[in-house]
């Protein structure tokens, strides 16, 4: 199927959006894909770190706001340490999450830890993973 | 030398180990821990986006209080600590904005009198006057290593271990500052100067999987395995870290890691204070050992074992 | 609004080229600064600079090329110890001394040279109006035109 | 002759141009002409659409002529374009050129402001400005400077020789310099060339030789250019000539001294691939022919500790009392052709960071390639001596990354990681070659069909993705990349990773170009004079650039630019005299002290004391005009022509008073 780009201002509103939260220049990635080249999550993603960079890029909001890749990331920033353009991926995503509405099947709320496990886990990790992926 | 620290939620509940071991090994170099009073959950994440900033108001406070208290560096252990404190006292310092938009937020707190329990409101804007610090720079940088191998109390002769950075403590390198993110030398100094030998080895700052251990655990039991297994590979008898989730995620996992990769004998995971309080010569019963799933008191033996079965 | 008179001495091998190349580049900035081009920011004499003021200047700005990168080997070194003297002379002269501004930016920024303009109008334009109070500054130095 | 009786009788004509709608967009331009037209000193005043064109200039050359205009202003563009124009054009009307100012009103105002009104107010000044400067102007000539037709050429690689090579054949004689024991440069060291292939050593070593035998070429191997004084056409240089320890007349390659020599240190050619001894022979084409003593890893050149070097050598070459000595030289232009050197993989902590053995940069695959080299061109990997049977080349090692490394792209990587993929692939016909790209960059001659021959002939397979981290397991080296087409991230176990790292300024000149002033890029490659219009030449008069020095290159492109360079020198060479500039700071005897301040405060020594006379003397030659001697002079003896004190005071009233 061929995709058809959004013209002008409506591409450009998804873009700004996601530039003004994350505080990144989607437009200084060029593509070389080295934050998928090195992401210990990127095996279970269905689009590479690149590819939403790109998609962004192109404006192709659904494409971008249905990928399970934003609740993959562990925001372990090695992306953003090799960045050869500086971009933090991890913030792109969280913006990407932020506007994300409803947060769909792959946010997690609490209801999905059983209480046992939850006696077992680290303070921290029940903090942060709410903080990043609630729904 | 008295110095303010920060444990963190954790600390205080699932992994009181790190902060027993903390404490103990300071206790042996003549460090006094104060903690701020009345502090909370850092948040653990720092907040990403702009629109949520006033995910920076828990840690600000926190340093707010550090400063109140006369303290100008705050000490943690936690790497997810670490980065909050780190990166929200830079989010401050660096942007004028951040800090009157979270100053605003802050300037109502109510302040207790410990002595006179006087409630009063109106604190300063907190501008960053407080240093953080992870107990790892402190070591190296305050206290020092020739102070730390001075009061060594037991050889650990050489022990192999495999410093293990994780992702929070070297990234991002620019509000981290403390170690080049890809050839970190911290860690590796520390081991040495408590009497290990540092392990090189190529996992050493890739990702255990974080808090992708609630929501896709195979995921955070493969990514824990690379690690472990590269360690291992590199002639590791141990892992030391620094984090409580990298903990969970290496030790408590450990389990299924093993049931995953047949591969895989297993390997003890330790904190880096543990090896410190040990060298210091605290005993054995203050470690904290028992929060281990994966046995490590082998490592801790009065003769250290050369092979540490598992 | 107030609106400062901007004098600025630009050493004709980096800071004039630079605001040549804000100009190709359409950098617009505030037009509140009349340029001078002098061969080298050393060759502005602390008098030049005195009589900017007493002519009307509410900011006098003096751009010259990077440490280590003067044309004429070390001119920029010598506008630095003069002026940073003659800041306090200032101070002395009832002038507040954040009026004399002095810059290193190389003939590659026109950008830094465009936000520099803005930035000091803008410092100027908060400081208000000079007034010079004492009668030995207006002395005529002109001989003769 | 008082100023004010000369200044009362001047004519001075104003030419405002509109350039088109570039400054009449904004300014208006005939209120400007109207507003000057009644200002002391104008006497005639008008617009024009292009003053740069030939109606506009002939417009001027008769208004000169017809109404005797003594001074003449053009408000245009920045003077830098077209200052040298409008002084042609006045020297044709028979009005000496130093009587023309431009008004910059498009840079620095028509381009830069947008509110029509202050605009125009602020031209208005500036032109004022200028008026009140060119009443106050006086004739000049330019001073006369002989030209020593000699030229000094520094480093000794392609770009050099080339360079040498064409002064000398233009006719004139050239001092070559190379810090090095022999010339060749990197080039020497690389194996084959692409797009052809041809063998570097083949097509070099012919050129050496000639260079070498030029009658017009003296040579100073292992000498090193210690500073540079004087000015264009008078260059006086002083060149370290640095101990090497044996005579070069004397030694005959024997080789004996080096069999003896106890010490064994990393051979520098072969990228410390293979070793030689302290007393070596950099290559055996080495020119010139002649044995090398480095004093670093010798035992002490102390005959007592060792001495067997001295022992054997027949010729008596050896000589540990070599001292360093200082050669002096006087030229009239130097071209500058120092070269580069490479990122260091150090950088590079992702990629191992120099720890593993067999990941390797670009020139060391070259050594490993070369014949000449420490494998005899059998490809053979560092760590173990095994033939890699899978090699990971990765393209931008260090180049385009805006954020850690170096933003610029090293132009030549893509051409030589398609040449070392091919020649692996005809070496190791069992061997996999991969190479990681972001893009192919293959302008030039020739250039893609050999990328494409590495491809479709070679099976060469190009993944589209920067790797992210490459780390050893095992005998074997994994590389964590991408393919972004694909959109897999893939992971390769290679035997052995050729870096395309990124090509750097030149580290061992950086002391020498802060000596002399050459001004760099923010990435230290020298500096054009324009990056257009003046590829070759310094914005320091006198001094020409060549080759990598610049910025990365290919071989081709640098032998052009040094023909370039010698050209450039060679016009140079071809005036009978050189023109230098009038507007130098004089001293007025009645007024000078003698204190002595300004002497200080020049940087070129073109001031000192006449002790009998006790006023300082000015060698206007040597004067460049900065003028910090001008604001330094306490009693205002000394003035810098066409701007004087006076000017300056008199601009700035017109600039400020309202």
């Amino acid at each position: 199927m061929r995709v058809k780009l959004k013209s002008g201002r409506d591409q450009r509103k998804f873009i700004a959006r996601i530039e003004e939260l994350s505080g990144e220049n989607v437009f200084a990635c060029y593509q070389c894909g080295r934050c998928s080249a090195g992401c210990p999550m990127a095996s279970e993603m269905d689009l590479l770190p690149n590819q939403i960079i790109r998609l962004v890029q192109m404006g192709l909001d659904e494409d971008v706001l249905r990928s399970k890749t934003l609740f993959m990331c562990a925001s372990c920033f090695t992306c953003e340490s090799r960045c050869p353009k500086g971009i933090d991926m991890a913030r792109v995503m969280e913006a990407i999450r932020h506007i994300l509405d409803p947060k769909g099947k792959d946010a997690f709320g609490p209801g999905e830890i059983s209480p046992e496990l939850a006696q077992e886990l680290p303070q921290q990790v029940l903090v942060s993973i709410f903080r990043k992926f609630s729904k | 030398m008295k110095v303010h620290y920060y444990p963190g939620c954790t600390l205080k509940q699932k992994t009181t180990a790190l902060d027993i071991s903390t404490r103990e090994a300071m206790k042996r170099l003549d460090i006094e821990l104060i903690e701020p009073e009345g502090w909370s959950c850092c948040g653990a994440e720092y907040p990403l986006t702009e629109e949520k900033i006033v995910g920076l108001a828990a840690p600000i406070r926190v340093l707010r209080q550090v400063r109140e208290e006369g303290g100008d560096v705050l000490v943690t252990t936690c790497s997810f600590c670490f980065a909050v404190l780190k990166r929200a006292d830079k989010a401050i310092k660096d942007d004028p904005l951040k800090r009157k938009r979270i100053n605003a937020y802050l300037r109502d707190d109510i302040q207790i009198n410990p002595l006179t329990k006087e409630r009063t409101t109106g604190f300063e804007d907190y501008a960053g006057e407080v240093k953080v610090l992870h107990l790892l720079e402190f070591l190296r940088d305050r206290v020092g290593y020739p102070r730390i191998r001075e009061r060594i109390k037991r050889d650990l002769k050489n022990l192999a271990v495999a410093p293990y950075y994780g992702c929070r403590v070297l990234r991002p390198q620019e509000e981290m500052a403390v170690d080049e993110p890809d050839a970190p030398r911290l860690f590796e100094e520390f081991l040495e100067a408590v009497g290990c030998a540092a392990v090189d080895y190529p996992f050493k700052q890739e990702c255990c999987g974080s808090y992708l251990s609630v929501s896709l655990p195979a995921a955070a039991t493969e990514a824990s395995y690379r690690i472990l297994r590269s360690a291992r590979m590199n002639g590791a008898k141990a892992v030391a870290v620094t984090c409580p989730l990298c903990f969970y995620n290496m030790d408590h996992r450990q389990e299924a890691i093993k049931e995953t990769f047949l591969d895989f004998p297993g390997l003890p995971v330790v904190f880096f204070t543990q090896l410190l309080a040990w060298a210091l010569g605290v005993d054995k019963s203050l470690l904290g050992l028992g929060e281990h799933r994966v046995p490590a008191d082998s490592l801790f033996s009065e003769t250290p074992a050369t092979e540490v079965r598992t | 609004m107030f609106e400062p008179q901007i004098m600025c001495f630009l050493c004709k091998w980096c800071t004039s080229a630079a605001a040549d190349a804000a100009g190709t580049s359409r950098l617009h900035h505030a037009p509140n600064n009349i340029n001078m081009r002098v061969m080298c920011s050393s060759r502005v004499d602390p008098q030049h600079i005195l009589y900017a003021f007493k002519e009307g200047a509410d900011g006098v700005f003096i751009g010259g090329c990077h440490p280590g990168d003067c044309h004429y080997v070390e001119g920029n070194y010598k506008t630095l110890r003069r002026v940073a003297l003659f800041k306090v002379m200032l101070q002395d002269l009832g002038i507040d001394p954040k009026r004399l501004r002095l810059d290193w930016i190389s003939a590659a920024e026109g950008k830094k040279y465009a936000v520099t303009m803005d930035e000091f109008t803008e410092q100027i334009r908060a400081l208000g109006p000079l007034h010079l109070n004492e009668k030995a500054l207006v002395q005529e130095v002109v001989k003769d035109e | 002759m008082t100023a004010t009786a000369k200044n009362k009788e001047k004519r001075i004509g104003l030419f405002v141009c509109h350039c088109g709608v570039n400054i009449a967009g904004v300014v208006d331009v005939e209120k400007v002409t109207q507003v000057l037209k009644d200002y002391p000193g104008v006497s005639f005043s008008t617009d024009y659409v292009y003053m740069c064109s030939d109606p506009g200039q002939q417009m001027i050359i008769d208004t000169i002529k017809e109404k005797h205009l003594d001074g003449i202003i053009v408000a245009a563009c920045s003077p830098t374009l077209h200052e040298k124009t409008f002084q042609e054009a006045a020297r044709l009307a028979g009005l000496n050129p130093y009587q023309i100012e431009i008004a910059n009103i498009r840079e620095q105002d028509s381009w830069v402001h947008t509110d029509k009104e202050k605009a125009t107010k602020k031209a208005v000044k500036i032109v004022k400005s200028h008026v009140a400067k060119a009443r106050q102007n006086e004739n000049l000539d330019p001073i006369k400077v002989d030209v020593n037709r000699r030229a000094l050429v520094i480093g000794g690689g392609i770009s050099g020789l080339q360079a040498a090579m064409d002064i000398a054949d233009h006719g004139y004689e050239v001092i070559l310099v190379e810090k090095n024991p022999s010339i060749g440069g990197k080039m020497i060291q690389l194996s084959e060339t692409f797009p052809t292939l041809d063998c570097s050593q083949c097509i070099l070593t012919p050129k050496m030789v000639e260079v070498s035998r030029h009658p017009r070429i003296k040579l100073l191997t292992y000498h090193e250019v210690d500073s540079i004084s004087g000015f264009v056409g008078n260059f006086k240089v002083r060149i370290k000539k640095k101990p090497r320890y044996v005579d070069e007349t004397l030694c005959n390659l024997c080789n004996e001294c080096e069999k003896v020599c106890p010490q064994v240190v990393p051979d520098e050619f072969n990228m410390g691939l293979s070793f030689r001894k302290a007393i070596y022979m950099p290559f055996p084409q080495a020119i010139p022919g002649t044995f090398t003593l480095d004093a670093e890893h010798c035992l002490g050149l102390n005959p007592v500790r060792c001495g067997k070097c001295k022992d054997v050598c027949e010729k008596k070459a050896i000589d540990y009392d070599m001292k360093e000595t200082i050669v002096e030289e006087e030229v009239g232009a130097v071209v500058v052709a120092t070269g580069y050197d490479l990122y260091t993989m150090q950088a590079l902590g992702e990629y191992g960071g120099e720890k593993y053995e067999d990941v390797v940069n670009g020139l060391e695959f070259e050594r490993i390639l070369s014949a000449s080299g420490p494998t005899g061109g059998t490809i053979r990997r560092p760590s173990d001596g095994k033939i890699p049977k899978s090699v990971v080349f990765v393209q931008c090692s260090g180049s385009r990354d805006t954020e850690k490394h170096l933003p610029y792209c090293s132009k030549i990587c893509c051409m030589y990681t398609a040449k070392h993929a091919m020649m692996y692939r005809h070496r190791v016909p069992d061997g996999q070659a991969t190479v990681f790209y972001i893009d192919v960059r293959t302008g030039g001659k020739s250039f893609d069909e050999f990328y494409m021959r590495t491809v479709e002939e070679d099976k060469v397979l190009y993944l589209r993705g920067k790797v992210s981290k490459i780390f050893k397991e095992g005998d074997k080296l994994i590389v964590w990349g991408v393919d972004t087409l694909t959109g897999k991230k893939v992971e390769v176990e290679a035997d052995m990773v050729v870096l395309a790292m990124a090509m750097v300024k030149a580290d061992g000149v950086q002391d020498l170009l802060k000596k002399l002033k050459i001004a760099t890029d923010i990435h230290g490659f020298l500096a054009e004079a324009h990056p257009k219009l003046r590829p070759v030449e310094s914005l320091n008069a006198g001094f020409y650039l060549a080759g990598c020095s610049l910025g990365p290159k290919d071989i081709p492109e640098t032998v052009a630019q040094a023909s370039a360079a010698a050209a450039k020198v060679g016009d140079l060479f071809a005036q009978k005299e050189l023109l230098h500039e009038p507007t130098v700071v004089p001293v007025n005897d009645e007024l000078c002290s003698g204190c002595g301040i300004c002497i200080t405060m020049c940087p070129y020594s073109a001031r000192s004391l006449d002790p009998a006379r006790g006023v300082v003397v000015v060698n206007e030659i040597l004067c460049e005009g900065c003028g910090a001697c001008a604001a330094a002079c306490p009693s205002g003896a000394a003035q810098q022509r066409n701007q004087t004190d006076n000017q300056i005071f008199s601009m700035l009233r017109a600039m400020l008073r309202e």
